[in-house]
């Protein structure tokens, strides 16, 4: 598999890993499966978010894990109140942390809010929460953590899961084929909320997704970030194929990384130049075992309209600050 | 105690009078309420209001039923509400109207006192606007002595700013106006 | 910001944060608002149990890039004086994600005895 | 100095709200309380008022913006009414249980449906095991009272729990009265600046909200429970504070006219006047009537029921709302609980009344006095009764 050298050439720094902050603020010891990307892609993004944080986690697999009373894995302040509100809960965290600042009442250096949740706390349950809280322009980061169903319930399709993939609410059958549905396109929902700042990120590319975790936090204002995170038990593969599964996920196409800054697309310097075939992502996979090869045709025909409808938008947009 | 029951359309103001009645009252040590027909009436729709006034405690938070006085803010209402429904005998009715009382009296059942006064007229002249719940508080003051009329003066200055003058005017015509038919 | 936490004994946090707790607690002890306190405390259990295989680096063929730091989910490989990396077993699930990334082959996974 | 103005109810809320300077206020518009928000946002938009107002796109989003507010450490206001608070709803608990002293006005209103917007109290009591305190006003001078009165017993070191303030719909949000209303001088003397049980604060890291296991969820809830019921003994004492600084006396239950009386009329809201009215009438004809006004609603004043009812043969519930299929209204329920184990106790009987905005006026309160007297001797057939129910 070649796998290795992708991870090596991601910003032409082969000794980069040993430049990021040491300090852990997700602390070992969480409960989270063997080989989980989502507990991986936290990790990393506490560590270029730094110690100024506030974390608002909508529940799931993330929450549940790390913080069984009355243990924590967090180092950063966190709180969750409930599964759709994560967003909201931010929207009062950073207008409380705001308000106490200005009053002098906590000490006067900026401290990040930042909204996080699974895949079904955001695109599904959550989505009224947080696209209320984009639109009111809240100061805050928010990062979906999508593996692509709700694996905190046992992996129930939700409506990030992909076309094809079988879930224990979309299962294959007779005259099922998986989920019938395309991945609901998140990212391409927030860009429409006018954000200064979009991103699509995943563990397997560290030093990008932290680079674009640490340009949302510069920003003053409100900045959404899409980080595929790869969940073994649920995608049924084996737990040490986690990072290369998000790299074949981006190599292919199915979940391409890009930024987009005030209204202007940009490609992530680690796309490769030619998309590797769909088939070396989804063939590791369990659940896409069941699929027929006319059905990964399929797959691979849409995948290929949606990554060049992404590129037509590198093409054409222009950022509104140009204008 | 005295009940009054104003009638209007929805945006002619019918709540501002209750108001502003109920602030007067309160503005001189005494007591009021004043408050809405409690319903979903949009602009244009008939609508009421209502206020009680008394010189003690008011307990009583039930709808009024049996109104000491009926305004009517708006001409056309007379032939489409029954204003004088469950007004006391002895009561009085208040009705802007530019005709006399011959020419509207097949529209009313009311067989007590009856006051009249062409507030839309005087709304007109001095606000150039048809809108009379202003105006109806001077028709109203004058027929009933329910508040000292300058009482009136304050709450509508806090509420109208800069034409609250002309509103002021305009409650003085309609105070000076008004006549019993 | 003085904070307070709870109710009769008026503890200070720092206070609080420093004792022992006794586990299970009775209702008494429970934090108000089941608040923790402790904060990485989950360093509390050992994940090093759930293992069934563990990372075992060779030295010599490692290059030091950090790799295997990096893509840790426990964020439980550290750098020793020497540049070199190891697992804290405590907490080391045994995924194999380092072994699997490690493009020199510094690192093996072993069965657990 | 206090001052005597003459306000709209929903309105005077908001300025009491405002004295007590919340630093963060998220609410969403619902008809009847709207007035309470809007206001507030004028308030905010003058300057006179150093707060976040946060224009929320739904109340569920409202309390738990509220909650991130609470959480941070910032005092958080909201204002809501019936299909609001349910929406609501799955946060509402969370708030007690991460005991974030939330203030919140509720103008009741009907649940749809038919879809109503009037008053009645279906909204709260669907609310009631919540673990939040929970007041009933009956006028406008008690709303604005006890709107100062929740914030300083919501952050109160001994109970750290939201507290919601019942305001009856239209009755009270859409009356223009006369009340004395604070100034802000005598507000800051009265309540203190808000200090958190812990806030998120990057120097000493909180986690806030975490999973409780079935070996600890137990007696977390024990642990909320005890600190409810506890807080009636801060609210007395904030209620006696309130009396001596402003002169108006609060208490859980408030008797009128009880001397000797043999039937008790036992109303929650803004009905309590109206009825005194009928008790006034009542005994001028010779009726040994009383009335009982509930104003504690959560933590429950059993003590105070209790010595209230002693010597009564009759007790006569109104409840503005239905627990369907159940044993009668809410606070029937309660009250007969809470008198069950006493040996001497008055004849139960209870009235549902006032749903969906139906006028209950003084003859109707007389009515039942009347015939809920014959219930020392004659027991009603039935558990409860639907009074004026067409049909």
């Amino acid at each position: 598999m070649n796998t290795f050298q992708s991870g090596i050439v991601e910003n032409f720094d082969l000794y980069a890993p040993k430049l990021v902050d040491k300090e852990e603020y997700f602390a070992a010891g969480h409960r989270a499966c063997q080989g989980c990307g989502e507990a991986l892609a936290i990790r990393l993004m506490c560590k270029a978010l730094g110690k100024d944080t506030v974390i608002v986690n909508a529940t799931g697999c993330m929450e549940v894990v790390s913080t069984m009373y009355p243990t924590t894995a967090w180092k950063l302040p966190w709180m969750h109140v409930a599964f759709p509100n994560a967003a909201a809960v931010a929207s009062g965290v950073e207008a409380g942390l705001k308000v106490l600042r200005r009053k002098g009442k906590i000490s006067d250096r900026y401290v990040k809010t930042v909204g996080i949740g699974g895949d079904g706390g955001t695109v599904d349950i959550g989505l009224q929460a947080l696209s209320g809280a984009m639109e009111r322009g809240h100061d805050m980061l928010y990062v979906c953590f999508d593996n692509e169903a709700y694996m905190n319930t046992g992996i129930q399709r939700s409506g990030a899961t992909p076309f094809g993939a079988s879930t224990t609410t979309a299962p294959p059958g007779k005259v099922s084929s998986g989920n019938p549905t395309w991945k609901k396109n998140m990212p391409e929902i927030m860009v429409a909320h006018n954000l200064p700042y979009v991103a699509t990120a995943c563990h397997s590319y560290p030093i990008d997704f932290m680079n674009k975790v640490k340009k949302a936090r510069s920003i003053k204002g409100p900045s959404y970030i899409h980080c595929l995170s790869v969940c073994p038990t649920g995608w049924r593969c084996r737990t040490r194929e986690c990072i290369a599964m998000g790299r074949l996920a981006v190599q292919t196409g199915a979940f391409p990384l890009y930024e987009v800054e005030h209204g202007k697309y940009k490609l992530s310097s680690v796309m490769p130049e030619t998309l590797r075939p769909l088939e070396d992502y989804i063939r590791l996979q369990g659940r896409f075992r069941h699929l027929t090869p006319d059905e990964i045709g399929m797959f691979q025909k849409r995948v290929k309209l949606e990554y060049n409808k992404l590129m037509n938008k590198m093409k054409h947009s222009r950022s509104w600050r140009e204008m | 105690m005295i009940e009054v029951r104003w009638h209007g359309r929805g945006g002619q103001g019918a709540v501002t009078s209750v108001e502003l009645l109920a602030l007067a009252a309160i503005g001189e040590g005494r007591y009021a309420q004043g408050f809405p027909s409690f319903g979903p009436e949009r602009r244009g729709a008939p609508v009421e209001a209502f206020n009680r006034i008394n010189d003690t405690r008011i307990k009583k938070r039930q709808r009024i039923y049996r109104p000491d006085v009926v305004v009517v803010l708006d001409p056309g209402l007379i032939s489409l509400v029954n204003v004088s429904e469950g007004l006391k005998p002895e009561g009085l009715l208040i009705i802007n109207t530019s005709k006399s009382l011959k020419e509207i009296e097949k529209h009313i059942q009311f067989k007590g006192r009856i006051a009249l006064v062409d507030a839309t007229a005087i709304a007109w002249k001095e606000l150039k606007v048809p809108i009379t719940n202003t105006t109806m508080l001077g028709a109203l003051v004058k027929m009933t002595d329910v508040v000292k009329l300058e009482s009136l003066n304050e709450p509508i200055e806090h509420r109208f700013g800069r034409i609250a003058n002309r509103n002021l005017a305009a409650m003085k015509l309609a105070y000076d106006e008004v006549h019993l038919a | 910001m003085m904070r307070y936490i709870s109710l009769k004994s008026q503890i200070k946090v720092e206070v609080y944060r420093m004792a022992e707790k006794k586990w299970p607690e009775d209702w008494q002890e429970v934090n108000p608002g089941c608040i923790v306190f402790r904060p990485g405390s989950s360093r509390d259990y050992h994940t090093g149990t759930w293992r069934a295989e563990r990372p075992v680096w060779d030295n010599s063929r490692c290059i030091k890039c950090g790799l295997c730091y990096i893509f840790c989910p426990e964020g439980c490989i550290s750098e020793d004086a020497d540049g070199y990396f190891a697992a804290d077993l405590n907490y080391c699930k045994g995924c194999g994600i380092c072994a699997h990334e490690c493009w020199p082959l510094a690192i093996k996974m072993v069965e657990e005895e | 100095m206090s001052k005597r103005i003459g306000m709209e109810i929903a309105l005077a809320a908001a300025e009491a709200a405002a004295l007590c300077r919340p630093e963060v206020i998220a609410a969403y518009p619902i008809t009847p309380n709207t007035h309470v928000p809007e206001h507030l946002s004028e308030i905010v938009a003058e300057g006179r008022l150093d707060a976040e107002f946060i224009t929320v796109e739904s109340e569920h989003s409202a309390m738990s913006a509220c909650a991130g507010a609470s959480g941070a450490g910032a005092r958080s206001f909201t204002a809501t009414s019936s299909q609001g608070l349910l929406y609501m709803a799955e946060i509402l608990a969370i708030v007690s249980a991460m005991r974030l002293p939330v203030v919140m006005i509720i103008g009741n209103r009907a649940l749809s449906g038919p879809l109503n917007i009037w008053n009645d109290h279906s909204d709260i009591m669907s609310q009631r095991d919540i673990g939040w305190i929970s007041m009933f006003a009956a006028n406008g001078q008690e709303t604005v009272d006890m709107t100062i009165q929740a914030f300083k017993i919501a952050e109160h070191q001994d109970v750290m729990l939201p507290v919601n303030v019942n305001l009856d719909g239209f009755q009270l949000t859409h009356v223009v009265e006369p009340m004395f209303m604070p100034d802000q001088e005598e507000v800051d003397r009265f309540l203190p600046p808000f200090k958190p049980l812990a806030a998120l604060d990057p120097d000493h890291p909180v986690t806030l909200g975490a999973l409780g296991l079935p070996d600890i969820y137990a007696e977390a809830c024990k642990s909320r429970e005890v600190t409810l019921l506890n807080s009636k003994k801060v609210i007395l004492e904030i209620w006696k504070e309130w009396e001596q600084q402003f002169g108006r006396k609060y208490e859980p239950i408030e008797s009128y006219k009880t001397e000797g009386a043999e039937v008790l009329l036992m109303t929650m809201g803004s009905m309590g006047e109206t009825a005194e009215m009928a008790i006034d009438e009542l005994r001028q004809e010779g009726v040994k009537a009383g009335l009982l006004k509930l104003k504690l609603w959560r933590p429950f004043p059993f003590e105070e029921l209790q010595k209230a009812v002693k010597g009564a043969k009759v007790l006569a519930v109104t409840d503005r709302c239905l627990s369907y299929g159940g044993a009668g209204g809410p606070l029937a329920l309660e009250v007969r609980s809470a008198l069950y184990a006493q040996k001497k106790r008055p004849a139960i009987v209870n009235y549902i009344i006032g749903l969906g905005g139906r006028d209950v006026m003084v003859d109707h309160f007389k009515d039942m006095i009347s015939r809920a007297a014959k219930a020392d001797t004659e027991k009603p057939k039935e558990a409860y009764e639907f009074y004026g129910v067409r049909g």
